[in-house]
């Protein structure tokens, strides 16, 4: 390496201005990731000069490629379009699809922008839905005092001829606009996305963009601690609250500065001598906190990252990953009575909610196990305890999109399929393993319900 | 690495002898491990099935799992000797190579094999593997980009795509890669597309398995 | 007199627009069923394709069929494809079609077994369509089998190949129909052709690199009658391209029969006027007894009479 | 050691005292009502088959924290009343049931009282809420939060003494509308109906659906609300706001100008969900007067001077409207500013 060198933030594509000591990083230099929050080493590859850069914290910040609608329209995030003499000029948003939010507040201000410099222009705004961001509101009330022509349409109520004219169509009102197009270009992710994915193993986003549909993301993390996703990385609509979620970022980077603590109280340790090195929990771990130890020669979990919802070690094929916890302890006093595998993060907490409005544990006189994931829920447990215990089996997971560790409830349901299929081929009784899901908000929902379950026990 | 996929419970049990009382389960911890169907993890899901399915049927069996590294060399066998000896019936869950080493050191056993020995291929995402050798024993991907026709063209043709072939799917399959596209798309990458013009005789495929059961020396090491 | 290997050759060389025509053998052991289509081809076309186990459905022998018709007076194209033979038993094969007479061989690689019902079998893919034509030709032309042996009486083979002109990668198709050639190939007989101007792209690719004189070129045409045919084609057939403006026609029209045959009629005098095109392959798919109805309209009736060679 | 007062234990407050508590910062929480939640604590979950982003998820751990965690000291049923600020740290004033409660040496205060929902608000034609068939979203909210059918996977029990075959909703209810005093757009409604709509899509299938927008606006993060959306989920969309309700004897009709055809048209529905939009709450005014903040045209809250040297902060939907995960967002990074400065001092 050449050298080494050390910083607060990297930014991965475009910078932005902060008080931090920070380093910008163009996404074809970078080779790879190593390392957690706090301590990421960054290997770059700058004109075949290799390069290691410390960094504590990342923001991947990558420009959407803009793609034109309208091969001779000027876009609307251009200062350097055409105003022709003779003709209007005019604003298009919402052609072919509804533009992001952030379109409808540039037209505004091109609009008015036009409308102030030329003020006997027509203008005219092309538009399927006005979006309200910040002040667009009064940008818009603006927009309409200075009489620039609002032309609402539906789908189908435009074509576009020749490039230049358009042809706006209602029943009651047919037009045929020629002037200069000031039209919003489609947003896409950039270039780059999928490989900055493989750097960071990040898993397929929204849309090919790196944001999962995962309300636990919000506004901009991306999954593994200490790197956050902005702009053009994130999503189609992240340039709607650009402002506050930059302002969010900063001040998750400040908190991180300050000081990081684990999130999970264990530690996992990965036995040198079982580990093959097959990389499985890495590729299943939703926070990128599995890295290999070249010095071991065997993989290890990072603390900071590790978000504690065990999934490396209930997916290792050599169970090489161990932790001190006795995870899957079944709690409970009467080994009769009916069991509960409870993810910590859904039914828990509705439970707890459950409690708090009647006033009685919904969940008592269960045998439980608590898991951070019912990700973590291996077809061996559920064979075992279907063996040991006579009582039913009841997995309660969370709701698709909602899971803190993104991908549980389909792993989960994977897993409890392939038991059933298993059951069935040998003609055990299958309907001892039962699976639901639910979101914490459920809490009505789960005292009833289990109530119910217990009934139908009964009979 | 060698692919495995664990075989189908009823077929597993269906091969285990009615009179079983006592069953080793041999997980391997070398390629089944890593594509996920013969090490340690799945060989202790497969005894708590298998205990389940026992205990329902109100038989007793006892049922014990051993993984060592490797089963398809002598000196990781040593690990298994006692757990072999003491139980009536091994379940291996090695590849292939590995259930047939461990019944040659164990002649007068019954070793039965758990899992279907699939391809050479390479781990493509999470759970998921794909072809890419057959083990021909005479490699040609230089003359092919880098891809090889033989293991990823589902006729293994030489010259050039069948008709078949769609916008660089396989007609045998909408989940197949088009073999011949990958090898154009890389060719053209590499400046190499003139070589797809050359003409590949038949070939020889004596060195493959159609050439009798293969084995080879290495003369630093073999001495006769 | 120039010496031809066979009629198809003689007219092609003579610069007559050639007509052939397709025909599955049974599914049984009936030379009848041969005889009875034989008989209302006579005339029309100038030669009839016997196919090898079309889609790998098991069906009778393409020499043993094309001998039936043959004797029947037909002139025969059969088919040899690498699916089911190695290179012993195809070249064996082809040793035997031309003792018999049968002189004209289209040289294919064969569709995959997953598309019959005999989803398990083997296959042999031993020669593919290049490696097949390049060993024939050595046959004919040098005497020699694969294995470098000479023959004391070499077999007199016309050898034809197949391409696909809409199959992508384009150039990759085209290259592969290069190969073929320079293999030893003399006639192609295309896939069967709805969008005519792929069709043209890919006949003036072929001009510009100067294969339409190297080989004789036969556009394939498939005469259907129904909307649902062309939509299955569309759908399941690997290689096929049918634009949704051809079933939109098939769609609006009352007789769809009619309209069949003058899709057919218009696609053959489409091809008809391009450089380079030098017949047709009629490929109706269980739809045999229209044949001689195209022939007609397209005004390629009747056929020239040929005298033996 | 440092103290925060945290006014307001609604979403924002919860999500502001959760964050510095994890700091190890000592909070207190003043709640007016008898219990942190705030408003959203009976919104309900708006999953179908698959989760619809609501955003809810997110919320009962946080309360669950607050009311868990040692070092936030929740003081339910305390309105603050009157502040003033004396060498640095403020002294708050808070009524409570019984009587008045004096709280010292607090080192900075952030603001987290959040909306008033427009449905509590007087209106023109009051009369139009005697009818049953006339909601508000936040009645339906209710009543999903109290489902009991959802993992039963029955039927949304819909608690109305009427079985509707048709739901419209009408967007932009007291925002955008200058009458009502609020001509901005309350950005959460589109979103939230029509996670009601497809909730009711899928428990009813055969239910005929519209929404009336002014304009159709993003629903949140990463998902796109569009017209097309709309379409493929069989969910009808009048691209305008309606003219006038009508309480016909069979169904409610709306007027509305078809655009499509430049005429007026009638929507005919059994049950018609009126959104309510986010206005400024009613306590903006004392705050802007006690901590010298601006009130906006609008009601909303705005710093003059940065919390960063005045020692106020805004958390939440107080400075204007916002959906669930942005005002959670929002209020961490206002707690991490909090957070950030405290270490830099420590250091």
């Amino acid at each position: 390496m050449a050298g080494k060198r050390k910083f607060e933030l990297a930014w991965i594509g475009d910078k932005e201005e902060t008080d931090f000591e920070s380093i910008q990083i163009s996404a074809e230099d970078l080779v790879a990731c190593q390392g957690e929050i706090g301590d990421f080493k960054l290997i770059c590859n700058k004109e075949n000069q290799p390069e290691e850069i410390n960094v504590a914290n990342i923001i991947i910040n990558l420009p959407y490629q803009e793609e034109p609608v309208l091969e001779k329209a000027d876009s609307l995030f251009s200062d350097d379009y055409d105003i022709n003499e003779d003709k209007p000029v005019i604003i298009l948003q919402d052609y072919p699809e509804l533009s992001a939010a952030v379109i409808s507040q540039a037209g505004l201000e091109k609009a008015l922008e036009i409308k102030d410099n030329y003020p006997d222009k027509e203008v005219y705004y092309l538009y399927q839905a006005m979006r309200f961001i910040e002040d667009n509101d009064r940008l818009y009330e603006r927009a309409r005092e200075s009489e620039i022509i609002f032309l609402k349409f539906d789908l189908g109520q435009l074509k576009i001829i020749e490039e230049e004219i358009i042809h706006y169509n209602r029943e009651d009102i047919d037009l045929k606009l020629n002037g200069n197009i000031l039209a919003a270009p489609e947003l896409k992710p950039a270039k780059e996305t999928e490989r900055i994915a493989r750097i960071f193993n990040l898993a397929d986003g929204y849309k090919e963009y790196l944001q999962l549909d995962n309300i636990y993301l919000q506004p901009t993390l991306s999954g593994k601690r200490g790197v956050y996703l902005l702009k053009g990385s994130r999503g189609p609509t992240a340039l709607t609250y650009f402002e506050e979620e930059l302002d969010f970022t900063l001040n998750e980077v400040s908190k991180n500065l300050a000081g990081v603590t684990e999130i999970d109280k264990y530690d996992r340790e990965v036995d040198d001598q079982k580990c093959i090195l097959c990389y499985t929990c890495y590729r299943v771990c939703p926070h990128g906190a599995i890295q290999r130890d070249d010095e071991l020669n065997s993989m290890k979990v990072m603390d900071l990252a590790c978000q504690g919802c065990n999934l490396c070690l209930s997916r290792c094929p050599t169970n090489a990953i161990q932790i001190e916890d006795d995870y899957l302890k079944i709690e409970g006093e009467n080994e009769q009575d009916p069991i509960l595998i409870i993810c910590e993060n859904s039914a828990e907490i509705a439970a707890e909610k459950y409690n708090s409005m009647v006033g009685k544990d919904p969940l008592e006189s269960y045998q439980k196990i608590e898991v951070p994931c019912v990700s973590t829920v291996e077809r061996g447990q559920i064979f075992e305890i279907l063996s040991k215990y006579s009582s039913d089996i009841m997995i309660l997971g969370c709701v698709s999109e909602a899971c803190k560790h993104l991908t549980g409830h389909d792993r989960c349901q994977q897993v409890v399929e392939r038991i059933k299929e298993d059951l069935e081929k040998l003609e055990i009784e299958q309907d001892r393993v039962h699976y639901e899901r639910l979101s914490p908000r459920m809490a009505a929902d789960l005292g009833a319900f289990l109530a119910d379950w217990k009934e139908a026990l009964k009979q | 690495m060698i692919v495995g996929k664990l075989k189908d419970i009823k077929e597993i049990k269906d091969s285990l002898p009615d009179d079983i009382d006592s069953l080793l389960i041999a997980g391997c911890g070398s390629c089944v491990s890593v594509s996920l169907a013969g090490g340690e993890r799945e060989a202790d899901s497969l005894k708590e099935l298998l205990n389940l399915y026992y205990q329902s049927k109100g038989k007793s069996v006892s049922i014990e799992t051993e993984t060592i590294k490797r089963q398809c060399d002598d000196e990781f066998l040593d690990e298994l000797e006692l757990p072999v000896a003491r139980n009536q019936v091994v379940l291996s869950i090695a590849c292939g190579v590995g259930v047939q080493h461990l019944a040659i050191n164990n002649p007068g056993k019954i070793i039965l094999p758990g899992l279907d020995t699939t391809f050479y291929g390479r781990t493509s995402d999470i759970g998921k593997w794909e072809e890419m050798c057959h083990g021909c024993g005479k490699c040609i991907l230089d003359q092919f980009a880098g891809v090889c026709p033989v293991a990823r063209c589902s006729k293994s043709l030489l010259n050039g795509p069948c008709g078949g072939s769609q916008d660089g799917i396989c007609e045998v399959d909408d989940s197949i890669d088009c073999g011949w596209q990958t090898i154009y798309d890389r060719a053209e990458e590499l400046g190499q597309l003139e070589n797809l013009l050359d003409f590949e005789s038949p070939k020889d495929w004596s060195t493959y398995k159609d050439g009798g059961v293969r084995s080879h020396k290495n003369p630093e090491f073999f001495q006769e | 007199m120039a010496d031809y290997i066979s009629k198809l050759q003689k007219l092609l060389e003579e610069g007559e627009f050639v007509v052939c025509s397709e025909m599955g053998p049974p599914i049984g052991a009936d030379p009848d069923f041969i005889r009875e289509k034989a008989d209302f081809l006579r005339g029309y076309v100038d030669a009839v394709n016997i196919t090898d186990n079309q889609t790998a459905i098991v069906r009778m022998s393409s020499i043993a069929a094309a001998k039936i018709a043959a004797d029947e007076g037909l002139e025969m194209i059969i088919q040899a494809t690498g699916r089911d033979r190695n290179r012993i038993g195809i070249q064996s094969d082809l040793l035997g079609a031309s003792a018999l007479g049968l002189r004209n061989v289209l040289c294919l690689t064969g569709d995959h077994q997953c598309f019959g019902m005999d989803e398990g079998a083997k296959n042999v893919f031993d020669l593919d369509s290049v490696s097949m034509l390049r060993a024939a030709r050595r046959m004919v032309d040098d005497g020699v089998l694969l294995n470098g042996k000479d023959m004391d009486v070499p077999p007199k083979l016309f050898l034809g190949g197949a391409a696909n002109p809409f199959a992508d990668p384009f150039e990759l198709h085209m290259m592969k129909v290069e190969k073929k050639i320079e293999a030893g190939m003399e006639f192609i007989q295309t896939q069967a052709i709805y969008n005519l101007e792929k069709f043209d792209k890919w006949m003036e690719e072929m001009r510009k690199r100067g294969l339409h004189e190297k080989c004789y070129i036969m556009a394939g045409i498939l005469p259907t009658k129904s909307v649902k045919a062309l939509r299955m084609m569309k759908k399941y057939v690997a290689g096929m391209d049918v634009p949704d403006y051809t079933i939109e026609r098939m769609d609006k029209a009352e007789d769809k029969k009619e309209e069949g045959v003058q899709m057919a009629v218009d696609i053959i005098k489409h091809v008809r006027k391009i450089e380079g095109v030098r017949g047709i392959h009629l490929m109706p798919v269980a739809w045999e007894e229209i044949t001689p109805r195209v022939v007609e309209e397209a005004g390629l009736y009747p056929r020239p009479e040929v005298s033996e060679i | 050691m440092t103290r925060i007062g945290v006014i307001g234990g609604g979403i924002a407050g919860s999500s502001v005292a959760v964050e510095l508590a994890d700091a190890g910062i000592e909070v207190l929480l003043f709640e007016k009502s008898g219990e942190i939640g705030g408003q959203i604590k009976e919104f309900g979950c708006k999953a179908t088959d698959i989760c619809t982003r609501c955003n809810l998820c997110l919320v009962d751990s946080v309360f669950n924290q607050v009311r868990r965690d040692k070092s936030i000291k929740t003081k339910n049923n305390h309105k603050v009343i009157d502040a003033y600020k004396e060498d640095g740290l403020f002294t708050l004033y808070c009524d409570t049931d019984k009587r008045e409660e004096i709280y010292t040496n607090i080192d900075k205060i952030v603001l987290a009282t959040g909306y008033r929902r427009w449905s509590e608000l007087e209106t023109g034609t009051p009369e139009i809420f005697d009818d049953k068939r006339i909601i508000w979203s936040g009645e339906f909210e209710e009543m999903l939060f109290k489902r009991e059918d959802h993992l039963q996977k029955k039927d949304l029990d819909l608690d109305l003494d009427f079985e509707p075959e048709s739901a419209l909703f009408i967007q932009c209810n007291g925002s955008r509308s200058p009458q009502e005093k609020a001509a901005y757009c309350s950005r959460v409604c589109c979103g939230y109906n029509y996670r009601i709509a497809r909730v009711l899509r899928e428990s009813f299938p055969e239910m005929e659906l519209g929404i009336f927008f002014i304009d159709i606006q993003e629903a949140g993060f990463l998902t796109d609300l569009s017209f097309q959306r709309l379409n493929d989920e069989g969910i009808d969309y009048y691209n305008c706001k309606p003219l006038r309700i009508n309480k016909a004897a069979g169904k409610i009709e709306i007027a509305y100008e078809d655009q499509q055809e430049g005429k007026m048209a009638i929507a005919k529905t059994d049950l018609l969900v009126l959104s309510e939009g986010i206005h400024p709450g009613l306590e903006n005014e004392l705050w802007s007067k006690l901590f010298n903040l601006q009130l906006t045209d609008d009601g909303f809250l705005e710093e003059i001077v940065p919390g960063s040297e005045s020692d106020v902060y805004l958390a939440g939907t107080i400075s204007g409207p916002g959906d669930i995960a942005t005002t959670i967002s929002k209020s961490k990074a206002v707690a991490n500013q909090i957070i950030y400065q405290e270490k830099e001092v420590v250091v």
